[in-house]
């Protein structure tokens, strides 16, 4: 019933690779906001971000090596958070669409 | 087995008597028992609260209180019945108890967690009840902005603190149980063995975890919005004050399948054991159960027809919501088709769970009236609403409860509650209930607005009508909870298995051991297979 | 004293909202009567004989779950259509609707006629004439309810929402306020009162007042927009002529249709949406008008066309010289 | 209640609670109730995503104006900052894993200090905005370079609301972090058992992340705008 996670130690050096990538991530991504890239700046800002997201989840948080139901758990939060944001906006975003004030 | 050995043999009762052994202990099925001494209470005071609603409303004039204090009355009937009696009530006491033990776990995968979840429950409470007595609160209990955060003098922070600390309790039970169920289970015990009842408790846990946080921090903004004077939802400063709604009913719809589901569990439990069959098309109620809680998440706009949600959103907020009515329905058909060919027993459980079954037919199909736009537009926020929803929270989820209480009393406590009694009480419950709350269709549908202390003379009668159904209503609760009590000193010594049901919890003396099981038992049927307790229902 | 059953139908809409509701009620009897009657058959006819009695266990019919999988499935499909399509008819009051503003106030209704007739709790509209809400409050949510009408929609505080209605049946009608809106939420009620066009025409002569549009072109200059917006478009500001129904170009790109909302909201919050070719100058009159104000100036704005009629939906805002009738193709 | 312990033979130990079979079933058990933990953590700050998408698409020139407002090379510091603590913090778990005590203590100590920089950091920006007048609170608030205050309110509510909630989580971090540190002077962990510094780690970690969303959304986008 219950798999043995039998444990995963990663090297010091994989760690501070990633510390690394996430510290140079964050100097791009504050200085790519001072360009001009029109919408896309919030595009990349949050691609940047979900980067930055993954790298730590996937080695500091070591899913790399979980069992498949905690994968699962990790994405279903994220699916119920896009519901919560998607539908949300369902209204805001078509408010007054049939051109009749506060339909 | 005689009085003797139920003193001798050392159950979860009499292991410990001292209030230490209660408040520290770490046993589900005592936790369970804290929280059904618990909600009983907020059980009683919601019912008081409601029974002064129905006084004031059988004259049309606001006589017997003020506005201000009617709308309080509504407020914390509102919020006690639904924070502090219905969510917890079958998942904490019932789940609790029986859970673990219907998949052959020694206890919950986290007992101190779970006795951190009761006491957050009581701090809570004391925090509802500190703004009851201290003055009321008088929001609804949608606590809908700007009224909740810029125009109401009453103690909304008080009571929203309470409703934060109770949904953590919430989201711990359900924590508890979804691991329970991943990591707990007895050999053998694979998922399509487990009794339903742990299925729909399951399916609550997962709305728990991912809905109650949205509650949270809405009430944390208003929170802020009313002691920091920042505003989020603050139209005078271009917030939207119907965001504050969204936000709100993103928890509070699938928080209504919260309180159906577990009942729902029970149902099954009841219809299986006393037609002595199998639940009739076991997986397709199962899936029904997780579907429900899916899809519950999609639907909440439901709420905001006429809130000035866009016209769009209203389309598929009102599509979606015919989504979410099918599983319920095929729930109702296959409990329906269980009986066929069965061995029926009258036993008082029973009865409520006929009782269910009809009632939440009733009330589920209401919901289809309000899921509809064009009609919604007319009823919503009428009495019609109000009927909806204590058919499907009272006539159903309280239904079951009762139900549940009396199937598992006997386990619970080790005796027998009085059957004559119980049986006249599920009458004045079922027909007090009918008197209640059907004629408030008729009322709403003539345009009787809820949180209404005052009306106009035409609807009178039908209020009258109402109201005396709440007595009958109140009687037919006021009942159990006396020769239940009773039962605890006179009531005859409960078997292992009085009803010759099949689940784990009936394998195991009553009340149960403090370990549940002598040994882990080791399963090797399906659920609700009678052949092996043949024995026992042959000794009767 | 007679017990009502049935609301009166006292509007178009009504009609269908109940032709509905029979429908639904037809399928919620059926269903019920189904299941109670199948719970009591089964509970009859197989009911427990001897404590002994172990039936045989019958399992899953796979056709029987389609069946009742599918069959309510279309059934609620039929309902979410009907539903909607009657919602749509209640989301889109007729051009030809008569124009009546509703502002909403803790425990009282304050309505405005074009004409300049104020009313408070009481609502006098003609039978046959579609008339149009445009609605808002000035603090807690309410909402305009007419049962009689089959209408409701919550008036919500900072916008403005719509409903309409036709009324079909002169009477005094109910008026509830049907959204929380605290103490004495209850006392927050009137009459509607449907008028053959002829009454309606004498109760509105009756008392003799300035109609909107005056009251707003007095307000146009004593809060001295005039002194800005000139007609002919000179200055920093645009003209506002012909701006109501047309489609505003603004700066920062996007466009936006100058209804009723847009120009309450220019009034109040003029920099959140700037038309474009012009500066953000236009000073806030937050807190200095009151809705029913905003009101007056909205229709007085609208009756800034030379000939209504014409070019019914141009598109404003070029960067020269935007709002003079010339930059207006 | 000394009977419990009795049940299925073998005394209770941190490492093998009495409801639990194996020492990994545990493990596991306690490793997903924390992951369920923080997904319902993710819906909780989720709400206030969500209020901040629609107001930043009502009024986004108000709040470019307004993030612009933030001082950027102070929360890109502090980012940082954060993203050492977690550094720190995995370290902890690796020695956890090899059962390493006084590499488990130091680096918890380091992830503590990096925590309390954060804080510190914050606070400093918080009093900046007080000084700047930009607490929604406050009678004097004006935010310079649009008409629309209120609107301009929205945003700095919301970002109080944001940073003040993840200050929380820091908070409580900083408290397990302490407790962490003393039950591993008190050699309670070894390489069998260091289940919490490894779920304490997860939460950790968590926190991080919503700061490594909150810095772009808060600080970052739009910058370009106003000029
Ligand atoms: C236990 C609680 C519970 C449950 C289970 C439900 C179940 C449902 N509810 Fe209800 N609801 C509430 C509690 C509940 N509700 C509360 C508390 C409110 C008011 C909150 C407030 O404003 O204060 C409310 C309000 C409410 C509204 C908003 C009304 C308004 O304010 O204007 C709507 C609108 O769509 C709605 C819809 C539904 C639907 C479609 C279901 C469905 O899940 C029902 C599904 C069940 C069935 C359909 C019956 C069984 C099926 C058959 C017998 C077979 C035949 C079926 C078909 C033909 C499809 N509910
Ligand atoms: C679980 C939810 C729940 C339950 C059980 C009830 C139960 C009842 N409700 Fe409640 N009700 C709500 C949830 C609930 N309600 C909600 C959410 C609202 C909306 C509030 C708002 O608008 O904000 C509402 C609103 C509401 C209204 C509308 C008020 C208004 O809008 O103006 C009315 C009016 O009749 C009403 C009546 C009743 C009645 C008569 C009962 C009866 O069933 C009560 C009968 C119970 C008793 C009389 C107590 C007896 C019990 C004991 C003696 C203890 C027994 C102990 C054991 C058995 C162990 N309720
Ligand atoms: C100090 C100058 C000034 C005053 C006074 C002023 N406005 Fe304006 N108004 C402007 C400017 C500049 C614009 C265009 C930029 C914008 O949209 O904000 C404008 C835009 C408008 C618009 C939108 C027009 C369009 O083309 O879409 C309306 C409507 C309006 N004003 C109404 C009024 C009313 C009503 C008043 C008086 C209560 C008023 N204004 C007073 C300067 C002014
Ligand atoms: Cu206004 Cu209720
Ligand atoms: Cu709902």
């Amino acid at each position: 019933m219950t798999p043995h996670t039998s444990e995963h130690i990663d090297s010091t050096k994989t760690y501070a690779l990633v510390l690394l990538a996430l510290l140079g991530l964050t100097v791009l991504t504050t200085l790519v906001a001072f360009v001009d890239l029109g919408d896309f700046s919030v595009v990349v800002a949050l691609a940047i971000a979900v980067t930055k997201m993954l790298l730590v989840a996937l080695f500091f948080m070591h899913v790399r090596y979980s069992t498949k139901l905690t994968r699962l758990v990790i994405l279903g939060g994220l699916l119920w958070l896009a519901i919560l944001l998607l539908l949300t906006l369902s209204d805001f975003f078509t408010r007054n669409w049939i051109g009749v004030p506060g339909k | 087995m005689s009085t003797a050995v139920l003193t001798e043999r050392e159950h979860y009762l009499n292991n410990g008597y001292s209030l230490k052994s209660w408040l520290l202990t770490k046993d589900h099925k005592r936790i369970a028992v804290l929280y059904f001494i618990t909600i009983s209470v907020f059980f009683l005071i919601g019912g008081i609260f409601a029974s002064l609603i129905r006084a004031e409303l059988a004259t049309p004039a606001g006589d017997l209180v003020s506005s201000e204090t009617y709308n309080k009355l509504f407020t914390m009937h509102g919020v006690i019945m639904v924070f502090f009696f219905l969510i917890p009530s079958v998942p904490a006491t019932m789940g609790n108890f029986f859970l673990p033990m219907m998949i052959g776990a020694r206890d919950l995968a986290f007992p101190r967690i779970n006795l951190l979840s009761w006491y957050l429950l009581i701090v809570g409470g004391a925090f509802a009840i500190f703004a009851m007595v201290a003055g009321g609160v008088d929001t609804g209990w949608t606590f809908y902005t700007p009224y909740s955060t810029t125009y109401s003098n009453t103690y909304v922070i008080a009571t929203a603190l309470g409703i934060f600390v109770a949904g953590f309790s919430s989201i711990l039970t359900g924590l508890n149980f979804i691991v329970t169920v991943h990591r707990m289970r007895a050999p053998g015990m694979t998922w399509f063995r487990m009794p339903l009842f742990v299925w729909s408790n399951y399916a609550t846990g997962v709305i728990q975890v991912l809905g109650t946080p949205v509650i949270a921090v809405t009430l944390v903004l208003v929170f802020c919005e009313r002691v920091f004077h920042i505003g989020i939802f603050d139209p005078q400063l271009g917030g939207d004050p119907v965001l504050f709604q969204h936000l709100f009913w993103f928890y509070s719809h699938p928080a209504v399948y919260i309180m159906v589901l577990p009942g729902m569990g029970v149902i099954s439990e009841l219809v299986s054991t006393f037609a002595r069959k199998p639940v009739f098309g076991y997986p397709f109620v199962a899936f029904a159960s997780v579907g429900i809680a899916v899809i519950g998440f999609l639907v909440w706009g439901h709420h905001l027809f006429v809130s000035g949600q866009s016209v769009y959103a209203g389309l598929v907020f009102s599509f979606l919501s015919y989504f979410v009515a099918i599983p319920s329905a095929i729930k109702v058909f296959n409990w329906t088709a269980t009986l066929y060919k069965g061995s029926i027993s009258y036993a008082t459980p029973m009865l409520y769970a006929f009782g269910f079954i009809g009632l939440f037919t009733i009330g589920g199909l209401t919901g289809l009236f309000v899921a509809a736009l064009g009609m919604d537009v007319h009823v919503t926020d009428t009495y019609f609403v109000i009927a909806h929803f204590h058919y499907v929270m009272v006539g159903g989820t309280v239904m079951a409860y009762m139900g549940g209480l009396h199937y598992w009393w006997p386990k619970m406590t080790g005796r027998m509650y009085p059957e004559g009694w119980a049986k006249l009480s599920a009458l004045f419950v079922f027909t007090g209930f009918n008197l209640t709350f059907f004629p408030q269709f008729i009322l709403g549908y003539l345009g009787m607005p809820r949180r209404y202390h005052a009306y106009p003379a035409e609807f009178q009668v039908l209020h009258v009508a109402s109201s005396l159904g709440a007595t009958v209503l109140a009687l037919g609760y006021v009942m159990p909870a006396i020769y239940l009590a009773w039962s605890l000193k006179y009531g005859p010594v409960a078997g292992a298995n009085p009803w010759g049901a099949s689940g784990l919890e009936w394998q195991t003396p009553s009340p149960p051991p403090t370990h549940n099981f002598e040994e882990i038992p080791v399963v090797t049927q399906e659920a609700y297979d009678y052949s092996r307790v043949r024995e026992e229902i042959e000794v009767g | 004293m007679q017990i009502p059953l049935f609301p009166e139908q006292a509007s178009s809409i009504s009609v269908e909202v109940d032709r509905l509701l029979y429908f639904l009620v037809a399928v919620s009897v059926f269903f019920t009567l189904l299941i109670f009657l199948a719970i009591f058959y089964f509970a009859v006819r197989y009911r427990r004989r001897s404590e002994s009695e172990l039936p045989s266990a019958v399992h899953t019919g796979l056709t029987l779950e389609i069946l009742w999988t599918v069959i309510p499935f279309g059934i609620t499909m039929i309902m979410f259509a009907w539903g909607a399509s009657i919602f749509f008819t209640e989301s889109r009051p007729p051009d030809d609707a008569m124009q009546i503003y509703v502002v909403g106030k803790q425990r009282m209704w304050k309505l405005q006629h074009m004409e300049g007739n104020r009313e408070i709790n009481e609502l006098h509209i003609p039978v046959g004439r579609s008339v149009k809400l445009t609605m808002t409050s000035e603090d807690v949510i309410h909402s305009f309810f007419v049962p009689a009408f089959r209408t409701k929609q919550d008036v919500v505080p900072g916008r403005y929402t719509t409903t309409w209605f036709k009324a079909t049946k002169p009477g005094k009608y109910h008026l509830f306020c049907a959204e929380y809106c605290g103490t004495n939420h209850s006392a927050m009620i009137g009459w509607v009162y449907a008028m053959e066009p002829q009454d309606y025409q004498q109760w509105l002569s009756g008392t003799p007042k300035g109609t909107l549009t005056e009251a707003g072109a007095q307000l146009f200059t004593d809060l001295a927009c005039v002194n800005c917006h000139h007609t002919d478009g000179s200055g920093r500001c645009p003209s506002l002529v012909n701006v109501y129904g047309s489609t505003v170009r603004l700066a920062g790109g996007g466009t936006v249709k100058a209804d009723e909302a847009y120009i309450r909201e220019s009034i109040l919050n003029p920099a959140t949406k700037v038309v474009e070719g012009y500066q953000p100058l236009m000073p806030t009159f937050q807190g200095q008008v009151t809705e029913e104000q905003v009101v007056d100036l909205i229709e007085y704005v609208k009756s800034l066309a030379q000939k209504p009629a014409e070019q019914p939906n141009q598109t404003r805002g070029q960067a020269q010289g935007a709002g003079s009738p010339a930059a207006r193709k | 209640m000394a009977s419990e312990a009795h049940a299925h033979g073998q005394a209770e130990t941190l490492a093998l609670r009495e409801q639990f079979d194996t020492a990994d079933q545990q493990k596991d058990a306690s490793t997903l109730g924390m992951w369920i933990f923080l997904i319902t953590e993710v819906m909780f700050f989720g709400g206030m995503f969500a209020a901040y998408t629609i107001y930043r698409a009502t009024y986004p020139t108000v709040f470019a104006i307004a993030s612009t407002s933030l001082n950027v090379t102070v929360g890109a510091i502090n980012t940082c900052v954060l993203l050492l603590s977690s550094f720190t913090m995995v370290m902890a778990v690796r020695a956890g894993q090899l059962g390493q005590r006084r590499l488990i203590v130091i680096f918890l100590i380091l992830t503590l200090l990096f925590g309390f920089t954060f804080l510190g950091v914050k606070a400093y920006e918080w009093t900046e905005k007080y000084e700047e007048h930009h607490m929604p609170g406050q009678a004097a608030f004006h935010l310079e370079g649009t008409p629309l205050q209120g609107p301009a309110k929205l945003f700095f509510s919301l970002y109080f609301a944001m940073t003040g909630l993840h200050a929380l989580h820091m908070v409580v971090g900083v408290g397990i972090l302490t407790w962490l540190i003393l039950e591993t002077r008190k050699g309670q962990y070894s390489a069998e058992y260091f289940t919490p510094i490894d779920i304490s780690g997860l939460y950790w970690h968590f926190v991080d992340i919503i700061w490594i969303f909150l810095f772009p959304l808060l600080y970052l986008i739009d910058r370009h705008l106003p000029k």
